[in-house]
Formats: structure tokens, C-alpha cells, sequence
């Protein structure tokens, strides 16, 4: 599974991604930013409020209970403001 | 069309390629938008655009194609910087042609509204204090939800 | 600013001259009416532009002067084009700078409402079947009508 | 005074426009197109429906109820087609 972070979420996480490999009872978003979140502080801190995190999936949008499966491509970045 | 790039673009240019050929084209409709030196109360000395490669022009294909079905247009435009902007440096053009005016311009609007929205960039402002990252605006959230259906 | 010429126009560098020393400027919107080929049924190969030289200019200032009362803009530009043209020639270009896009797209899509309702031009429009004067659209009116206040 | 022809109005009058001198008792544009009208038969003919022709005196749009004077720049042209 391949983590992308972006903007103030790759600078507090000190990395623009990771390559992982979470436990197989990792079904979800939602277990997946809990399992991200109980590995170190930083981890922990940055995904303390995901009111202000959006998720894409593959590169399209998704809610919190959208599946996570091996081989996707997960980011995590702020409401957009491009234009 | 749609182009990500760094480089900067020339509108004119771009927008004759736009309705070349095409002589049923009536009307071009275009939005560029600017680097501004002020943000608030402070001064902006430059902008770093970030952006998520693959995502970005899937997102932009995605908010074309809807225009497209929304609207008859003959062709259309957006093109998106990323990279480090200063004040007065083009961010994105948005242009949409049509036979007619209206479509032009509720495509045109619909482009910039929903990109704003949904196109993965984050802006980076240099300020005195240094960079600090532009937070998303609820008005642009209102302007893009007037096009939901 | 006005202009009422039979002479092209250059839409880039046009663009380029209205936001030019004002860092203010984060959103440019414009509108380019075009030449087509065909009206109707009917195939055109060129259209005859005609004014009234000084109530044009009169018009297109008083147009420019309302919506600079009603949005927040920073520059504005009017260019009209009289004489003869062919399918592809620019017609008219209307162009609106402002801090924000809501304004430069409001006022730009009022000021070719209005001009089209208000800036005494017309067309003779050369058909297989000869010179045809175009009639006054109801949907120009209409179109018109919803900035009145 | 003088006044103004513009498109299939000054085709059919066959001039752009005319100095005229009409007799003073003509107050309005109203008794200004009835005195035009019955000077000739294309002139007549010409402002048969005034309902597609529109006026300008001294280059601002007015109604049929509007005063001319002396001096005055009046034109008659078919709704505008401009843009």
C-alpha cells in the first residue's frame, strides 16, 4: 500500500510518502488512519482532527469507510485551494 | 484540453489555437487568474503551488467531461501552474468556446468554480512571517455547490 | 476603457495591458464574440459591421461606468470592431479585472449583455440570397432585462 | 436639426441623413414623424410601424413623447444588433 501525504500534512509527517504494510484486518480508511495513527506521535498528531483531511483513493475522492486494499495508492492532503 | 505544467502560458496564444478551424465558434469565454501581492492584511512576496501529479489531471479531465455534457461547447480549455508563482504570474486559465454566449459563460464559471474545489493543489504564501498555507475558503465551497445536481 | 475600431485586436495583449502594474488583480475574465459561418440555415461569408459613430462610443462608456457602480473592479476594457469581417474574425472583446472572480465574471457577462441590447451597431449579414440585416434577438433582451434593476 | 439614418432604415431612405428645418409647431418626436412621413411616399413608407424603430436624440435613447429642438441630433435605426 502506497501512502502519499501533501502541504501541511507532508510537512508535519516529514515524509511526501511511505510504502506500507498494515495488518490484515485493515479493511477501511477509517482502521487504516488508526493503525497509521497508533504507530508514533507525529503519526498520531497529525491525524488527531480529519474534519480537515481529505482522502483520495487511486486518485479519486472517498469517504472514511471506503475499502483499503493491497496495492492502492492512499493520499491524505487539506482541502484543495488551487485556481 | 487540459495542462499542468510549471511554465508560464500565453493566453492569446491560447486561446486562437482554442477556436482555429472552427467556424462555428460565436463566442470565447476565458478566466485567468493572478498571483496577488496581498492576501488579507498581509503582503504576499510569492506563491509555491502544490500539486498531486495523476490525481491533477484526472481530477481536471473529470471537471471537463462534466462541462462538456452540461453544455455545447466546441472546445475547451484549462490550463494549471504548479511551482513557485510571484505576484502577477498567471496560476490558471480557464477558456470554454461555444456557438453561443450563455454556454460559454455558465461553462466557463462551472470550470473555475469546481476546480477550486476539487483540483488536488495547495497554495504556499511567503509572507513577513513566512510561508503559511492558504486555508479553504467557504465561499468557494457555496460557488461550487450552486453547480451540484 | 473604450474602443470602437474596424482594425483587429490582439486578445493577449490586450489581457496582458489591463492588469499591468496592478498586483491587486487575482482574477481576469473576458469574452470574445466571433464571426460564424452560419446563421440559421443559412451559410454566411461575411457580415457588414454598422454604427453610429460618437452615440457608440457614448454607450459603450455609459455601459463601462455602470458596472464599474456596481462591482468592485479594477480595469475594464470594450473593444468593438465596424466595417467588414469574415467567419473567424473577432467582433468584440469585453474584459474585466477585479481581486475576486465573482465580480470580473458578473460584470463582464452584464457589460456584452448590456452592449448588446444598448450600443447601436448593426449587422448585414451576406447570404447565398444577398444582404440580410439581423433581426434583434428576444433572448438578447431577456438576457439584458435580468440586469436591470 | 439634424438627423440620422442607420441600416435598412437608411437603405430605404436611401441617405444616412438630412438637415431639416420643420415648422416650429413640431414639439416631439411624435409630431416630428408625422411631419417626416407626409413629406414624400418613402418616407411614409419608411416610418409606417415605428414599433421596430428605435430613437436617439443627441445620442441618448428616448420615446416618441420626447421634445426636439433647434440644433438636435435625431437618429431612427432598427433595434440594435451588436456584440
Amino acid at each position: 500500500m502506497n501512502l502519499l501525504y501533501f502541504a501541511w500534512i507532508r510537512v508535519k509527517m516529514g515524509v511526501s510518502g511511505e510504502q506500507i504494510d498494515p495488518p490484515k484486518n485493515i479493511k477501511d480508511i477509517k482502521g487504516l488512519i488508526d493503525w497509521i495513527k497508533q504507530r508514533n506521535q507525529i503519526s498520531n498528531e497529525t491525524f488527531s482532527d480529519i474534519s480537515n483531511i481529505r482522502i483520495a483513493v487511486n486518485q479519486e475522492y472517498v469517504d472514511i469507510d471506503h475499502p483499503v486494499l493491497a496495492g492502492d495508492e492512499i493520499a491524505f492532503f487539506p482541502p484543495v485551494t488551487g485556481g | 484540453m487540459i495542462r499542468v505544467q510549471s511554465a508560464d502560458f500565453d493566453v492569446g496564444l491560447e486561446l486562437k489555437k482554442l477556436t482555429e478551424g472552427n467556424r462555428q465558434i460565436g463566442a470565447v469565454t476565458s478566466f485567468v487568474g493572478l498571483v496577488r501581492d496581498i492576501a488579507g492584511k498581509d503582503s504576499i512576496s510569492a506563491m509555491v503551488l502544490e500539486h498531486y501529479p495523476g490525481m491533477t489531471e484526472k481530477q481536471l479531465a473529470d471537471i471537463e467531461y462534466e462541462a462538456h455534457k452540461r453544455w455545447d461547447l466546441n472546445s475547451s480549455l484549462i490550463i494549471h501552474r504548479y511551482g513557485r508563482l510571484e505576484p502577477g504570474d498567471n496560476i490558471v486559465l480557464v477558456a470554454c468556446a461555444s456557438s453561443h454566449r450563455e454556454n460559454a459563460f455558465d461553462a466557463c464559471h462551472f470550470l473555475i468554480d469546481w476546480l477550486k474545489t476539487r483540483a488536488p493543489f495547495w497554495k504556499l504564501e511567503e509572507t513577513p512571517e513566512g510561508g503559511r498555507w492558504v486555508e479553504a475558503k467557504t465561499k468557494d465551497d457555496l460557488a461550487s455547490a450552486r453547480w451540484e445536481k
